[in-house]
């Protein structure tokens, strides 16, 4: 049989993909939630519902993400950024850097043309570094997560946060918003912030085009467009930037034979 | 220590634990000194430069930064890190300060060794031996315990030249010449806090041996530019404090590591690594291991990860020979120097200016033929921080040697976290695999 | 949250409300202000002196004067427990630790760097666990054998909770470990304070019957917590009003005074 | 001076505070050279007896730090990480050379990281002990000799021990007048600011000590005039790591008090001690840069060399400076603040606390992140402080 699955346990959000011939057919999103164990399952089920399959047609599933050890059934687990880089090659083989924004942190990663991982930097175990801090901010300001892209775009002059933690964030957000700050200019601030972020790991790996994002982070219109005025490249975004890793581990999945052999 | 796999995943030296038998010794002899009301002192680790003259002394010293290992590795740690946070001691600075503030706060409000303290303890000292070498906090930390002990504070003087400041003509007898007058105030500072004399020959004699001790191993660790390497960095850490705190008579521990030479030079011979699988990769490892998880160091050489060389500061200095020079204290002196400028010709002529902390590892991990920089960044520990980002880059530039950053600290157990270190390892072999490539191509020979 | 009380000169309290308080301080401070003189039923005009504290003081436009809450706190624990050698207030911004000689503030301590040690905390972990912040209390007193949570980080030690309920520890457990956590942080804190009893326990925390219980076993002696935890504060803050009204009679001064409007604020037109 | 166009006083003071290196860029054009130094450790006058323009290297609390992270990490001092970044931007790319000492770890390892990646025309590090002991005195004239050695070479010109007294006695001036400005916030209220004072001293750090004589000439005129100076408000003195941006000052000032004296480095640690001018030059110098200067980098002892030691004759050691000025400026609380990291200052605050309680002098500790943002949570903790302290 053929079909490979790629299962990617995250902190905020679960996502599987299901391939063949080294072509996504199915996947499937779910909030992870408490149990990832459940998640799992679930996501599992979900994915073999729609191509219409039963585990066993399943040939290998590779597990990654935060919550990769509680796969219970998959082959394999693999590192998250391995996959990430493995997914965005097949979608887009010039890649040569990938900005990936998670829940609980971003990440780049240095790639070659086989997707192959030459160089990666992980941020600092902060929140003000991840995707987890703009939720945080829409939070405050009561606004949906998926609107604050779009809205901030909107703004005409960004707020700064020189601080450099989430939490001070949101504090300083709240008197932002007191002082009479306009919410464009506080979520295009935090997207600022957060490009400040991304750009000190860029300095650290260096940055080779083309260069694109993935992960929750690459949903986000506002956060690409600050990305793309700090580096001042345009970068890649894939139609569905946070299935990326699932694609890869799924890939990963079909190309076992030189995983195993490297274990 | 902790957490430690029975499943043989290291060959570890049999010669190892002998050396590493040395240091729990230490403690005892202190302990039992202070009893028999000797005079005892808490030195920080001060490159051999007063230990002799102390040792001369008879005193018999601890090493509060190596105690706080020990609470590290005996989960003792945490209630001490407390007492000093709440002491009013800020929260961010070094782990073994805080541990140790921590510790002799309770020490004093209990008039004693606090019971449960791992290694029978360290006894109240009547002498604290600080130094200014590497890392001002070791003089900040003693001179703040004024506030629990009357125990007089002595900084000894390292100087710390820049690379091209230090080849100024007579610069380096200035230097020579301020160590030794700075260790003459201290012979007389001793001799008036222990009302006694020093014994010029015994201290002339101990001087010999700690320099014949520190060239056996020395010779022992160049053992480990051998493929596969015959000696894992665990040994290294094991027998390190027989060195580097001359924690016995210097003479007996030489013995102990001609018998180490014996067995790597044995392994070698017998094409026989530290790991039972093939060497994959060789790794430096950059700053103190993770003394309460050191079971990590299994899973990576499960992985094939075996790790031939660490921070050079901890190592003895290249081999100088200084028998022609005749005051005892002016060895002493060039020797504690050639330990920090050591590679100072070297980093002169390839025109590195980035300093006596960081360049070494230029040489060191080209000459051990590494494939990676595993850097520790200890998050409560600036001094063995600061330079890290510097050397990352700098191997690359100079090597294209990757270096993996995984944080932790010395103490403060939360801060390591095995589980996210080993998923930046497996992915970090992409990255020492991509760059044997780029070396080959750009005519490195290894 | 956002709390308004009205002292008539006994001290005696004439309206109490509680609000949520969000981005939009000053509106919702005007909201509440509303309700409490309705239930005063005053006009305000009749309102001789308004102290705003907290957080969001300087938002209070009608106010005739900013008092911080650490003042404020001070004075409203007095009032309650005369005893009171040492206050420990835990909101949702930010812990305080305050040390009181005769009912005077001497010395105080407070966290508002960092959210775990607060209430945001245990907001963020009751949501994480799907859980109502009032349940959290009483769910804890079943635990046995509490966990230890070692991130310090409120959103780590949200990912620590998560992997824990996917490993099938009892929620009981992780509740209380997250109370211990929370109230080991803060009472390190005040530790710098040198503690004494009478020991008062205030602030919307102070609530939670499991981060009670926390704080006792972390300092080992007994704690006071008034009847109404979040209002020591306000209360506070309306006695130092009063005070300082009657000390401006007396000297025959004018008492200066904002003008008596809440003007409407709207910066999200 | 010709050259100042006109304006004077604090109005000059101001101008220069917002343009740091406009003046000498101007100098630049008209042939000078600018030394860039870091800290107040580095020995002034041998540059000034040169011709050189010595320029103290600040950072910028209202810049995020973004180029820096990938040779310096985000756990050392922010202030050093600050005037790496600038560094790394170009914003420091007039200088002509950079002289930096051992002030501590970091500051060790920011001047390497300086010569390495932004390498200046000229470049000397002084290795300064960390003791005062007779021996690091000397050893601190040797490497001041060496540092002599290195600006002959990079001048083409022979420093000669006249022009050096010359140096010295115009640098000693300058260090009277600021004393002077000091005494004018003496008084009830004082007639100057701490958030102008601040700008004064940052000011004299950017231009030749010349036109700094001349600059507080009018200053000290001015404000004698005493017209729109500060309330009467609460004294206070404030201690620790440095200050060289108002934010801070003026946040405290701006909640009800008058900071009346200082015992930082923008401040009176950098003016208050004269240098002595000993028949071989080099002998004073290298007394007052070492054993003179106030920051706690350096190790001192109550008795050097005693036995046993006593912890209230240590602090009394230490400290007895702050009663000192505590007692002359009336200040009737302190505020202890230091950036993030610094050891220097971190391993101190118990100490002095100790001290200032010991002494009835009421106290805070404040410590914060070297960012102008980072300082709002600060405010309520002054406020308080000022309440209880009423």
């Amino acid at each position: 049989m053929d079909w490979f699955m790629g299962i990617d346990i995250g902190s905020g959000t679960s996502k599987g993909v299901i391939i063949k011939d080294g072509k996504p057919v199915a996947y499937h999103l779910l909030p992870s939630e408490a149990n990832y164990r459940a998640v799992a399952q679930k996501l599992s089920e979900e994915l073999l519902a729609k191509v219409g399959l039963s585990p066993q047609d399943i040939t290998y599933t590779i597990a990654t993400g935060y919550g990769a050890a509680s796969v219970p059934f998959s082959n394999q687990q693999v590192a998250d950024i391995r996959c990430c880089a493995k997914g965005i090659s097949s979608l887009f083989p010039s890649v040569r850097t990938v900005i990936d924004v998670q829940e609980m942190s971003s990440q780049v990663i240095r790639l070659d043309e086989e997707g192959q991982v030459t160089n990666f930097v992980v941020s600092e175990k902060c929140a003000a570094g991840s995707g987890r801090f703009l939720k945080i901010i829409a939070n405050v300001l009561r606004i949906d997560l998926n609107d604050i892209g779009p809205l901030s775009l909107k703004s005409k002059n960004p707020i700064t946060f020189t601080t450099g933690c989430a939490v001070f964030g949101e504090s300083e957000a709240i008197s932002r918003v007191s002082e009479g700050m306009s919410k464009e200019d506080i979520l295009a601030g935090v997207h600022k912030a957060l490009a400040n972020k991304i750009s000190t790991l860029i300095d650290r790996v260096g940055l080779e085009e083309q260069c694109a994002i993935s992960g929750g982070g690459g949903l986000n219109v506002g956060l690409i467009k600050s990305v793309e005025e700090k580096l001042g490249v345009q970068l890649l975004v894939p139609p569905q930037p946070q299935l990326v890793t699932a694609l890869g581990a799924a890939i990963m999945a079909q190309e076992r034979e030189r995983l195993v052999a490297s274990l | 220590m902790t957490n430690e796999k029975k499943r043989k995943t290291i060959n570890r030296l049999q010669t190892m634990y002998p050396l590493r038998a040395l240091i729990d010794g230490m403690y005892q002899r202190s302990v039992e000194a202070s009893k028999a009301g000797k005079p005892t002192a808490w030195c920080m680790v001060n490159w051999w430069e007063g230990d002799i003259i102390l040792k001369a002394m008879g005193i018999d010293a601890v090493y509060p930064e190596d105690y706080g290992a020990v609470c590290a590795a005996f989960g003792a740690a945490p209630a001490y890190l407390d007492r000093s946070d709440s002491d009013g001691f800020p929260t961010h600075i070094c782990g073994y300060a805080r541990n140790c503030i921590g510790y002799t706060a309770l020490m004093t409000d209990l008039g004693e060794i606090p019971p449960e303290a791992p290694m029978g303890g360290m006894p109240k000292p009547q002498l604290l031996l600080s130094s200014d070498g590497l890392c001002d906090a070791r003089y900040k930390w003693f001179q703040a315990l004024g506030r629990y002990l009357d125990a007089p504070v002595w900084t000894l003087e390292i100087p710390h030249p820049g690379v091209k400041e230090s080849l100024i003509e007579g610069a380096y007898q200035h230097d020579i010449n301020f160590i030794v007058e700075e260790l003459r105030e201290f012979v007389t500072f001793l001799e008036r806090l222990l009302s006694k004399k020093m014994d010029w020959a015994k201290l002339d004699e101990l001087i010999g041996n700690t320099i014949e001790m520190n060239r056996i191993w020395h010779e022992v660790n160049q053992l480990r530019k051998a493929k596969p390497c015959p000696m894992h960095s665990r040994d290294f850490w094991s027998s390190m404090p027989a060195s580097l705190y001359i924690a016995a008579d210097p003479k007996a521990t030489a013995n102990l590591y001609r018998e180490m030479y014996d067995e790597v030079k044995g392994r070698i011979d017998n094409k026989v690594g530290a790991l039972p699988i093939e060497e994959k990769y060789r790794l430096a490892f950059v700053e103190l291991p993770p003394w309460h998880s050191l079971g990590f160091f299994n899973q990576l050489a499960e992985r094939g990860w075996n790790f031939v060389y660490e921070s050079w500061n901890y190592h003895p200095p290249k081999p100088i020979d200084l028998t022609k020079v005749s005051d005892p204290l002016e060895r002493i002196a060039r020797y504690t120097y050639q330990w920090l400028t050591g590679y100072y010709q070297g980093a002169f002529k390839a025109e590195e200016w980035w300093g006596y902390f960081a360049y070494p590892y230029l040489e060191l991990v080209r000459d051990f033929k590494c494939d990676g920089v595993f850097l520790h960044p200890l998050l409560t520990c600036r001094t063995a921080t600061n330079h890290l980002m510097l050397v990352q880059d700098r191997l690359m530039k100079k090597l294209k040697v990757p270096s993996l950053v995984v944080e932790g600290d010395i103490v403060d157990l939360k801060l390591f976290d095995p589980a996210d270190a080993l998923r930046k390892a497996e992915t970090f072999e992409e990255t020492m695999d991509y760059y044997k490539k780029v070396r080959k191509e750009e005519g490195f020979d290894w | 949250m956002t709390k308004v009380v009205i002292l008539d000169r006994d001290e005696e309290i004439q309206a109490r409300v509680v609000g949520p308080t969000g981005a939009e301080h000053r509106r919702l401070a005007n909201k509440v202000m509303e309700e409490a003189l309705e239930q005063a039923n005053l006009s305000f005009a009749e309102i001789s002196y308004v102290i705003a504290t907290g957080y969001g003081r300087i938002n209070v436009s009608f106010a005739d004067r900013q008092i911080t809450e650490l003042t404020c706190h001070a004075r409203g624990v007095v009032s309650l427990f005369p005893t009171v050698r040492i206050a420990i207030d835990i909101g949702g911004q930010d812990a305080k630790g305050l040390k009181i000689s005769n009912g005077k503030l001497i010395d105080f301590v407070m966290n508002d760097r960092c959210a775990a040690g607060t209430g945001r905390f245990l907001e963020v972990i009751a949501a994480t666990l799907g859980l109502k912040l009032e349940e959290l209390g009483e769910i804890s007193l079943k635990s046995t054998n509490k966990v230890k949570i070692s991130s310090t980080c409120t959103i780590f030690a949200q990912q620590e909770v998560i992997s824990r309920i996917s490993e099938g520890t009892p929620l009981e457990d992780i509740v209380a470990g997250v109370h211990d956590a929370i109230a080991s942080r803060v009472v390190k804190m005040v530790r710098r304070l040198k503690i004494e009893p009478d020991v008062v326990f205030t602030g919307g925390v102070a609530k939670n019957v499991g981060v009670v219980y926390a704080i006792k076993e972390n300092l080992g002696c007994e704690v006071l917590v008034p009847e109404e935890p979040l209002l020591s504060g306000a209360i506070g803050a309306a006695i130092l009003g009063k005070e300082l009204t009657l000390k401006a009679l007396a000297k025959g001064e004018t008492i200066q005074r904002k003008e008596r409007h809440l003007e409407e604020v709207t910066f999200f037109s | 001076m010709a050259k100042e166009k006109g304006s004077q006083g604090l109005t000059r003071v101001r101008e220069i505070y917002q343009d740091r290196s406009r003046r000498v860029e101007e100098l630049k054009a008209e042939g000078k050279k600018v030394i860039g130094y870091l800290c107040i450790y580095p020995v002034l006058e041998m540059m000034t007896a040169l011709d050189l323009v010595p320029y103290r290297i600040l950072g910028d609390m209202r810049e995020p730090i973004t180029k820096a992270d990938f040779c310096l990490p985000n756990i050392v001092c922010p202030f050093l990480r600050s005037c790496l970044d600038l560094g790394l931007k170009g914003k420091y790319d007039f200088l002509d050379g950079v002289v930096m000492a051992h002030i501590c770890d970091v500051g060790e390892k920011t001047a390497h990281i300086w010569h390495t990646y932004l390498n200046p025309p000229y470049f000397h590090f002084i290795d300064t002990p960390h003791t005062v002991h007779k021996a690091a005195q000397k050893q601190h004239k040797e490497l001041l000799k060496d540092f002599k050695k290195t600006l002959e070479l990079f001048t083409g010109k022979e420093l000669s021990p006249g022009r050096l007294k010359e140096a010295i006695k115009a640098h000693n001036q300058q260090r009277a007048l600021v004393r002077e400005l000091y005494d004018l916030r003496k008084p009830d209220p004082p007639l100057i600011s701490g958030t102008e004072t601040l700008q004064v001293m940052v000011a004299l750090m950017s231009i030749p000590v010349d036109e700094g004589i001349n600059l507080l000439r009018q200053v000290i005129s001015e404000v004698k005039k005493g017209k729109d100076g500060p309330q009467k408000k609460t004294r206070l003195l404030i201690w620790g790591s440095i200050i060289d941006d108002i934010a801070l000052i003026k946040m405290i000032e701006g909640l009800g008090a008058n900071l009346v004296m200082d015992d930082t480095c923008v401040g009176s640690r950098a003016y208050f001690s004269d240098v002595e001018l000993t028949d071989d030059p080099l002998d004073g110098l290298a007394y007052r840069y070492l054993v003179e200067l106030k920051c706690p980098r350096t190790f001192r002892e109550a008795v050097f060399g005693e036995t046993k030691k006593d912890y209230m004759t240590d602090l009394e050691s230490r400290f007895s400076y702050l009663k000192d000025y505590a007692k002359e400026w009336d200040a009737k609380g302190v505020i202890l603040q230091s950036v993030r990291y610094c050891d220097s200052h971190g391993y101190e605050v118990p100490g002095v606390k100790d001290y200032l309680d010991h002494i009835g002098l009421p106290n805070i500790y404040l410590e914060h992140d070297y960012s102008e943002a980072a300082l709002a949570p600060l405010r309520t903790r002054v406020q308080a402080f000022l309440e209880v302290i009423g």
